[in-house]
């Protein structure tokens, strides 16, 4: 019988036991460093936990782990947390604030480790007091929260202070993680990594599914089929025509459901090339037809996006719908023929593009295989190169390209995908890496409201970011194609409690983090 | 004397892509036990393709198409190979055309010699050994050459290896094609001594095909002329080589340049031999020659008996005898 | 003994030669390892952080061209490959040696028995000359052996793995959730798995084993030594084995040989469409991740056991034909 | 077997060759003038997506909702372009290498052989693998010169070990004494009488390239925006198409490189006939025993 | 007399056999003397490996002699210079080589090389003619009807047929000596004949002369004037050769002249007399090469190397007994061959 009796059998219990298809492309290390980015998915959310959970789904809104609160000066200069009590690692040693305020300041002893770079921008001090931990910056910082409150594993000071830890920091392997989060590593192989129930967890009763396995695929197929045969519970990635493949295998207990997180777009080359001229760059933002890029690039499992680059239905309260409409950008042909023929292109001076993205990234080629298509027979020709990431990041970062197809990593709030395509901090001229305004946008208005936003209120926010909307409209910066979402099926045949469209308590996809600690602890046998 | 071997109405076809080839023509063959019997004629003729008839050793494309040979009783060619295996190497050897090729290169002699015996049973290792000493001082090559592979040994030796592989159980007939052929003259006499001595010696009968005429003058008792597939004369050496019967014979004879005595110029016989996909209908060697009358291009002649001699010629054919006086004055 | 000399000789050279090749070539290519870090921390690094990270995993790309070279020899000799990118912090050798039974399992048994196969299937359909078996399988073989591997996996996967719900399975080396060791359990599901990659191998290798066999052979009976050993009044089942198909297999144990050498690496389209957790697709995978200690160390890996078959074969040739020896 | 001008009546004459000349003969067809075997003329023209076979598409369409025959049919240009350049380039530079390594002798011949032999055992496939990644494998020049590079070096080995058998051929020796030229003669003396080696040589490259291609754009490292048959195979994988009821996206452009790569292995295979007149099939008769 | 028309003072020829570590010098042909004058055919004889073929190459300058000199017409062949006088070379003495399977370009019809000869050295004869022309010589070689043997490959042709195609190759330069290397061994008796009497006509007819290599001694001895009789690369006897067959004086060339079949007379040696098989001339020392097969070898003979010496008129021996049964003992040394 499907469900998660395939792993049951191996640990003589008879509880449910749940097994991950998420494609992470090689097998595993059995290295657990919540530090290295590349292994960072097999411990954050099971081993180790954040101090404040901050869904994106929900408007930021926080669920408190390690820290029981937190509080922010009135000048966002100050962030106060409050550990709860009572916490335990694994290894039955309590978790204090100490043991916070010591993670934050590895991070700043190990530049390696601090991948937020929180200690470069802004964050001054972090001290432990009693059960609190204060830290401190030089600016208003409330953005920042996000980073420090939720995208920061907390690791014990008792570990990582001696030892092979304290040595190397960023080659610790972390081979046996000790952590405070609701499960432990109980064996690993390069092939699988199986989770065991935490008993000193600090949520009584938690976690209901006492063991997990996380088989490490390397190609999507496999785990598809896992997926779709129920062999595996819980996924995490594209399914070509997943109706088909995998609902219609199991209409009862086989379902899917996609967020939208952030955008997949087109940064234009606003420095050289045909695309520092605006008109050209209005031109392709009404060739495009994106719903059929949709649909045949990931058989419409994306939704399309909008230009003002408002991730929806995410983010529903900051989009400015009425700005949208004045705009109304959707494929056009007439007004492309106009913008061409503004920018001096005609039938017979056709405008030749090209743009880069990564070789292996098949729904990414297979949308702007689309997109070519759709510009051809609107005098656009656009050469698609597919080329290695490496080379592809590097052009990417230098601006050695004139239209470049990526995402941005985003955010629980459109601020912060608009920051890292807007703000002229994130970028540097031509032949520079730039961190991740890569079109080059620069305009001291623009920066102006991203340097208000961390001091203001909620509804200055709203009214910043439908400013930015406007920047994005009216200087078409980069063109936003297709909402990238986080991947998620689930098999409801013997465990329930997955988040749903009605029930968004956190992001679902298993890769996500620390968002799959949540999800973890909401899941439960059924019956 | 006893008939050993009795070849009749022996013939060989090759299939070839444009359709069957007849490469051994009607032979008749006969060999007394202890006779020295050597087959001449002219490359390509059939004298290979005829031994190995004989031996049933042929291989596809060739296959018999007809005849018989009787050998110490026993019709070989309706014989299966478990029938022949006895008979094979313990009665009737043979030595190939070249000693090279005839022996696996990547056995040593010794493994080579173990093998034939171990075929007849003979298992004793003790056995093996002294058999294959014996045999190979018997054509005087050194014992320690029983370890030696092919290529170690020179061309001269290897034949003599091929030969003494023959006579590891003295069979009552050796087949020997072309054994020397590949000799410079010092050496070919030398080895074609040392046969006609062993054959002496153990008391077996050769059948020796060659195309150097002069080579079989001195060593066979009895010679066959091929010529085209067929048998042209066989017959007594001495006697085919001083009375030659049938013209072919003679032309052969009459182009062999002399070592002695006075050097008159030869004229050889004109034309080339017919090729075998397309005969003359008639006598085959009639356009080439010089007794040709018309009766040559139509009729086929059968083998006549001359005196001790048969010949395949119409001169000897009773209805033609007077051309025949004609041909004899030349 | 002249010829184990140059043997050596040739090893030695050729090894140099793939070596430095192996060194260059990766630096040819655009970009360096510390991009490639940078890559993997989707840029939300710092250029301290870089530098730091730089240090720590030895990225340091400052030292002369020479300097890396002499080292990166010395390093090769010594087995140091470093530590790999893509499974960092394991050491590459580590990460090798877990990669390689599979490898060796899956393409090394089923090239030997696809070798043992062919050989027998060609002796016998050389000796049996336009017999049936002749008539049908070598140029069905000879087609076979013209399909891409892939697409073979991928037709077996449709027919056996699909076809039969999963009864065969289609991808991994065994059943994740087993708990692997020398337990029948594990066994069996291991021996499942290989099936259907060790079966597209065999599809696509054996056609060419039985072509140069049954040629060797069809060669090897036309000599007059066979003739002979027809005469000899040897069996006929004896001189198949003993005369044709010992003579004619010896130029294919050179083949041989070197496709076992190149075991390691000649399956990776194999290990790519059935998942299999072997060299060939970890080369893939650091080929994709531009992982360069564990890519220059599965090349040196590759070129070195390959150049190490083909040193076995000519000696084994050596030993067994006679004339090779003598030849040199 | 003279190995020139007997070449064309030698494959007309065997069966097998024959069989391989005729499928070579249909892809080449297909290869120039598409339009003869399809109603459609742009590959990518988009249909209802997932169509199955008939439905007015021989073969459906697959989740792009391309004509997969269509596809199919435009596709052969490529692979076959690949094919022959990749056979027609290492031809020339294995003869070219092969050759003079075995005329020059002494010091330029070691260079030339210990060359060959390091490329021979330099892992071919790891080695393009790494090259297409980097250098950009969907540039048809560079897949075309990551090919030739790697596949020159087995056919060079082999042109070299004959052109040897032939320095020492009394009738390169005796051109030289009628006078001629030493570059007369390697390239009228020598070169004809290489010609079946050099076919199947070119054949051997030629279906290696196919092969390699096809595995490259399999495994993504291609020009996905190509039309041909490794592409569709790429794609077919990455939308699952097994799965989701359009086999024929894969077995089509499979059977595809299949049948021509069987052709080139069928010519090959009769070459090695024509080549060494002992494989030559005879027929046998029934004989009285 | 004339100056001979070619003639070889001192010719030497070592090849390298072996590999870096040990190297040999194989002595193929050493300190050869001799001379062809026109219209003489120079028949040489003597046994497998004996040199006789690398003193023809060496002739026809396939390759250059290690020592010793070539002369043609009085001019010696290390002056020859331009591509012109090599070419007329080439085209004066053209080689038939002993092996017609490896001789001819199985690419080619047989009318290529004789067509390729006549554009190289017959500019007389047009573009156009050469076709004729090649069906001329081929007829004269006894390959009729020539117009249908042009037109065949080489594989289309018996061995024989061949050797006369490259016969009829050396014919068409109208050449003034040709280097015929065992160019009868192939063909059937029945015509081999027919080749030997075109030798003779070519020259009582047109004064060509002839290096006639064969292992054929009885040819040799209907269609030569002189014969040289080679062993282990020196030449041990020449002269007429009716005299060198008649009365041998080399013990070799007793032995090989004993061993001819003949058919026509009795059996005369039944004694095993020659075993043993011929050296390999490889980093040779001092002494007669035969002495280890020779029964009247003696002390001097396995340490001093016998020089050619003239031991009647005409007659030319390297035999330490025969020189001294001839009373021109060890002491006596004028080397023949040089006093023409
Ligand atoms: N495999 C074959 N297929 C077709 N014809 C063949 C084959 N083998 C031999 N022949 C033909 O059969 C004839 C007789 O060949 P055979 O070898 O018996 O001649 P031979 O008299 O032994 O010649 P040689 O003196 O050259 O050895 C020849 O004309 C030859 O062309
Ligand atoms: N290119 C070469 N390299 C090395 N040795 C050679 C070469 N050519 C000839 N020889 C050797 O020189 C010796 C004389 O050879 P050559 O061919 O002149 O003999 P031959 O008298 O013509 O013999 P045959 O009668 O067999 O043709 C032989 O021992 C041969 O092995
Ligand atoms: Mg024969
Ligand atoms: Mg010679």
């Amino acid at each position: 019988s499907g469900g998660g009796s395939s792993g049951s059998g191996t640990n003589g219990s008879k509880s449910t036991s749940l097994t991950i298809a998420n494609v992470g492309g090689t097998t595993w290390t059995c290295g657990f460093n919540p530090f290295n980015p590349s292994v960072s998915g097999l411990s954050i959310g099971f081993v180790y936990e954040p101090l404040v959970y901050v869904n994106p789904l929900q408007n930021s809104k926080e669920t408190p782990m390690i820290a029981e609160s937190s509080k922010w000066s009135s000048d966002k200069k100050t962030l106060t947390f409050t550990i709860r009590d009572g916490i335990k690692w694994s290894d039955g040693k309590p978790l204090t604030a100490d043991d916070v305020a010591f993670t934050f300041n590895l991070l700043k002893a190990n530049k390696g480790l601090d991948l937020n770079a929180l200690w470069s921008s802004g964050l001054q001090s972090v001290e432990a007091s009693g059960n609190t931990v204060t830290m401190k910056f030089s600016t208003p910082s409330q953005p920042y929260f996000y980073y420090i409150a939720d995208q920061t594993p907390i690791v014990p000071k008792h570990i990582w202070s001696t030892g092979e830890a304290a040595k190397n920091p960023v080659q610790f392997t972390d081979a046996k993680p000790i952590g405070s989060g609701p499960y432990t590593v109980s064996d690993c192989k390069p092939q699988n990594v199986r989770y065991q129930a935490n008993a000193n967890f600090w949520q009584k009763g938690k976690p209901a599914i006492k063991t997990i396995n996380y088989p490490a695929y390397t190609d999507n197929s496999p785990a598809n089929l896992d997926l779709a045969t129920g062999k595996a519970q819980w996924g995490g990635q594209y399914i070509p025509n997943v109706d088909k493949y995998y609902v219609d295998r199991d209409k009862t207990d086989n379902h899917y459901w996609y967020p939208p997180v952030a955008n997949v777009q087109i940064f234009l080359n606003l420095k050289q090339g045909p695309t520092a001229d605006l008109a050209v760059r209005q031109a392709l933002a009404y060739a495009i037809d994106k719903d059929q890029v949709s649909k045949i690039g990931v058989g419409g499992q994306l939704p399309s996006s909008n230009q003002a680059g408002i991730v929806l239905p995410t983010f529903k309260d900051w989009y400015d719908q009425a700005a949208a409409d004045k705009y109304g950008y959707k494929q056009d042909p007439a007004k492309v023929k106009q913008y061409l023929a503004k920018a001096g292109y005609s039938t017979a001076k056709p405008l030749n593009l090209s743009i880069i993205s990564v070789s292996g990234y098949t729904d990414w080629e297979a949308e702007l295989q689309e997109i070519k298509h759709q510009l051809q027979p609107l005098g656009i020709n656009l050469d698609v190169q597919n080329i290695a990431g490496q080379t592809y990041d590097n052009k990417l970062y230098k601006g050695d390209f004139q239209l470049a197809y990526g995402s941005q990593t985003g955010g629980p709030a459109p601020y912060y995908e608009l920051r890292q395509n807007l703000y002229s901090g994130n970028t540097a001229p031509i032949g520079q890496n730039a961190s991740s305004n890569y079109s080059r946008y620069s305009s001291k208005k623009t920066d102006a409201l991203f340097n208000e936003y961390p001091g203001a209120d909620d509804q200055r926010q709203h009214a910043i970011v439908n400013d930015l909307q406007g920047v994005m409209l009216a200087d078409v910066p980069t063109i936003p194609v297709l909402e990238s979402v986080s991947w998620f099926q689930y098999n409801t045949k013997e465990i329930t409690g997955w988040p749903t469209e009605q029930d968004q308590y956190a992001l679902p996809a298993p890769y996500a983090v620390p968002d799959n600690e949540q999800v973890l602890l909401h899941l439960k046998p059924k019956g | 004397m006893s008939k050993l071997l009795q070849v009749t109405g022996l013939s060989v076809t090759y299939d070839t892509s444009s359709g069957p080839v007849t490469a051994v023509d009607q032979v008749d063959l006969d060999v007394q036990s202890g006779e020295f019997v050597g087959i001449v004629g002219e490359s390509g003729c059939g004298k290979s393709t005829l031994l190995f008839a004989i031996a049933q050793l042929l291989t596809p494309p060739a296959s018999v198409a007809g005849g018989e040979v009787i050998f110490r009783g026993q019709n070989m060619v309706a014989m299966n190979a478990g029938e022949l295996a006895p008979i094979r190497w313990r009665n009737m050897s043979v030595v190939m055309q070249s000693a090279m090729n005839a022996l696996n290169p990547v056995k040593r002699i010794r493994a080579q010699y173990a093998d034939a015996m171990k075929a007849h049973g003979i298992r004793s290792k003790i056995e093996i050994r002294q058999r294959s000493e014996e045999v190979l001082e018997l054509v005087g090559i050194d014992r320690v050459h029983l370890n030696s592979f092919p290529h170690q040994l020179s061309g001269g030796m290897r034949q003599r290896a091929m030969i003494a592989m023959a006579l590891l159980f003295t069979p009552e007939l050796v087949i020997m094609d072309e054994p020397t052929s590949a000799l410079d003259v010092v050496a070919q006499r030398s080895l074609m001594l040392q046969i006609k001595e062993l054959q002496q010696q153990l008391g077996f009968a050769v059948i020796f095909v060659t195309h150097d005429m002069s080579l079989v003058s001195h060593f066979s008792d009895r010679l066959m002329v091929m010529y085209a597939a067929q048998e042209m004369e066989y017959g007594p050496t001495r006697q085919v080589f001083d009375s030659p019967a049938h013209p072919y014979s003679r032309g052969l004879l009459d182009a062999f340049p002399q070592i002695r005595g006075p050097r008159v110029p030869l004229q050889g016989i004109p034309g080339a031999p017919p090729n075998l996909t397309a005969m003359p209908p008639g006598c085959r060697f009639e356009p080439r020659c010089p007794l040709r009358f018309d009766a040559c291009a139509v009729t086929q002649p059968a083998l006549y008996q001359v005196a001790d001699v048969q010949a395949r010629c119409l001169l000897h054919d009773p209805d033609h005898r007077d051309k025949a006086e004609l041909g004899r004055d030349r | 003994m002249r010829f184990i000399v140059r043997r050596l000789g040739f090893f030695l050279i050729t090894l140099w030669v793939a070596l430095t090749l192996n060194f260059f070539i990766p630096r040819l290519m655009p970009g360096n390892p510390a991009q490639a870090m940078m890559a993997r921390y989707k840029g939300r690094i710092n250029p301290d952080a870089l530098k730091a990270l730089e240090v720590a995993f030895g990225l340091d790309t400052q030292k002369p061209l020479l300097v890396q070279y002499v080292e990166y020899l010395g390093n090769t000799v010594t087995g140091h490959f470093g530590v790999s990118l893509t499974f960092f912090p394991q050491p590459v050798s580590e990460v090798v040696a877990q990669a390689l039974p599979w490898t060796l399992g899956l393409v090394g048994v089923t090239t030997v028995i696809a070798f043992l196969l062919g050989t027998g299937i060609g002796m016998i359909s050389g000796w049996r000359r336009n017999g049936i078996a002749d008539s049908v399988l070598p140029p069905v073989f000879v087609i076979t052996s013209a399909l891409p591997y892939f697409w073979v996996g991928l037709i077996l996967i449709m027919v056996f793995s699909l076809g039969t719900n999963g009864a065969l399975p289609s991808d991994g080396g065994y059943d994740q959730t087993l708990n692997p060791g020398w337990n029948a359990e594990f066994i069996i599901d291991v021996i499942k798995h290989a099936i259907l990659p060790s079966l597209s191998i065999l599809i696509i290798s054996i056609g060419g084993w039985i072509l140069t066999m049954r040629n060797n052979v069809v060669t090897t009976v036309a000599e007059d030594y066979i003739r002979m050993a027809r005469a000899k009044g040897i069996a006929d089942r004896k001189i198949m084995i003993n005369y044709a198909a010992r003579n004619a297999v010896l130029p294919n144990l050179a083949g041989f040989a070197i496709s076992l050498g190149f075991v390691v690496s000649g399956a990776i389209l194999v290990e790519f469409t059935f998942n299999y957790p072997g060299v060939g697709y970890m080369l893939l995978s650091a080929v994709t991740n531009e992982d360069y200690p564990l890519m220059q160390a599965l090349f040196v890996l590759i070129t070195v056991t390959v150049l190490v078959a083909v040193l076995i074969s000519d000696f084994l040739t050596a030993l067994l034909d006679p004339r090779v020896r003598s030849a040199s | 077997m003279r190995p020139g001008a007997g070449v064309l009546r030698a494959v007309v004459g065997n069966k097998k060759a024959l069989a391989g000349a005729i499928m070579l003969a249909i892809f080449v067809i297909a290869a120039i003038v598409p339009q003869l075997f399809t109603t459609i003329h742009n590959p990518n023209q988009q249909f209802a997506q997932m169509l199955p076979p008939g439905s007015g598409h021989l073969l459906g369409t697959n989740a792009f909702g391309q004509d997969i025959w269509t596809q199919l049919v435009y596709g052969t240009r490529q692979s076959l372009f690949v094919c022959v350049m990749v056979g027609v380039l290492a031809s020339v530079v294995s003869i070219i290498i092969g050759v003079s390594a075995a005329y020059l002798g002494g010091l330029g011949e070691d260079l030339l052989s210990l060359l060959t032999d390091v490329f021979l055992v330099i892992p071919a496939l790891p080695l393009i693998i790494v090259i297409a990644a980097y250098a950009g494998g969907g540039k048809m020049p560079v897949l075309i010169g990551v090919l030739v590079i790697t596949g020159w070096s087995y056919g060079a080995r082999q042109l070299r070990a004959q052109a040897m058998s032939l320095r020492n051929r009394d009738f390169l020796e005796s051109a030289r004494v009628r006078g001629e030229r030493a570059s007369y003669v390697i390239v009228f003396e020598i070169l004809p009488t290489m010609v079946s080696l050099i076919a199947a040589n070119f054949l051997g490259i030629a279906l290696y390239a196919l092969l390699t291609e096809a595995g490259l754009q399999f495994i993504g490292l291609g020009n996905s925006s190509a039309n041909s048959w490794g592409t569709m195979l790429h794609w077919a994988q990455t939308n699952e198409a097994l799965q989701t009821g359009q086999q024929w996206w894969v077995i089509a452009p499979g059977l595809a490189i299949g049948l021509l790569g069987a052709s080139f292995a069928l010519l090959n295979y009769a070459f090695d006939e024509i080549g060494n007149p002992a494989l030559r099939p005879v027929r046998r008769r029934k004989v009285r025993r | 007399m004339t100056a001979p028309l070619l003639e070889a003072r001192g010719l030497t020829r070592v090849f390298r056999v072996g590999g870096l570590r040990n190297r040999h010098q194989l002595h193929a042909v050493d300190e050869a003397d001799f001379a062809i004058n026109a219209g003489e055919i120079v028949a040489l004889v003597g046994e497998s490996g004996s040199g006789k073929s690398t003193i023809a190459r060496l002739l026809a300058r396939v390759y250059p002699p290690s020592r010793g000199e070539i002369m043609f017409d009085g001019r010696p062949l290390s002056g020859l210079r331009t591509r012109a006088e090599v070419l007329s070379y080439r085209a004066a003495v053209p080689m038939v080589f002993q092996d017609p399977f490896s001789s001819l370009n199985p690419a080619y019809t047989v009318a290529h090389g004789i067509v390729r000869g006549l554009k190289l050295h017959r500019p007389d004869v047009a573009a156009k003619d050469r076709q004729d022309e090649a069906e001329r010589v081929l007829t004269a070689v006894g390959l009729s009807p020539a117009s249908q043997v042009v037109g065949r490959y080489p594989y289309e042709l018996s061995g024989g047929q061949r050797q006369r195609i490259g016969f009829a190759q050396a014919l068409a330069y109208r050449p003034q000596v040709i280097l015929a290397d065992e160019p009868v061994s192939m063909l059937d008796i029945s015509i081999r004949i027919g080749l030997l009497n075109v030798m003779t006509s070519l020259r009582d007819e047109q004064g060509v002369s002839l290096l006639y290599i064969t292992h054929d001694i009885a040819s040799a001895r209907y269609v030569a004037d002189r014969m040289m009789v080679m062993y282990a690369g020196r030449i041990v006897e020449s002269g007429p050769v009716e005299d060198v067959l008649g009365a041998p004086r080399h013990p070799y060339t007793q032995l090989l002249v004993a061993a001819v079949p003949d058919p026509r007379a009795e059996l005369a040696v039944t004694a095993e007399m020659a075993k043993g098989e011929p050296p390999k001339v490889i980093d040779p020392k001092p002494g007669c090469r035969f002495a280890d097969r020779c029964p009247l070898a003696r002390d001097v003979c396995r340490t001093t190397t016998p020089p050619l010496l003239e031991l009647a008129p005409g007659i030319e021996v390297a035999c330490h007994v025969a020189a001294e049964e001839a009373g021109r003992g060890a002491d006596s040394m004028i080397p023949a061959g040089r006093n023409s």
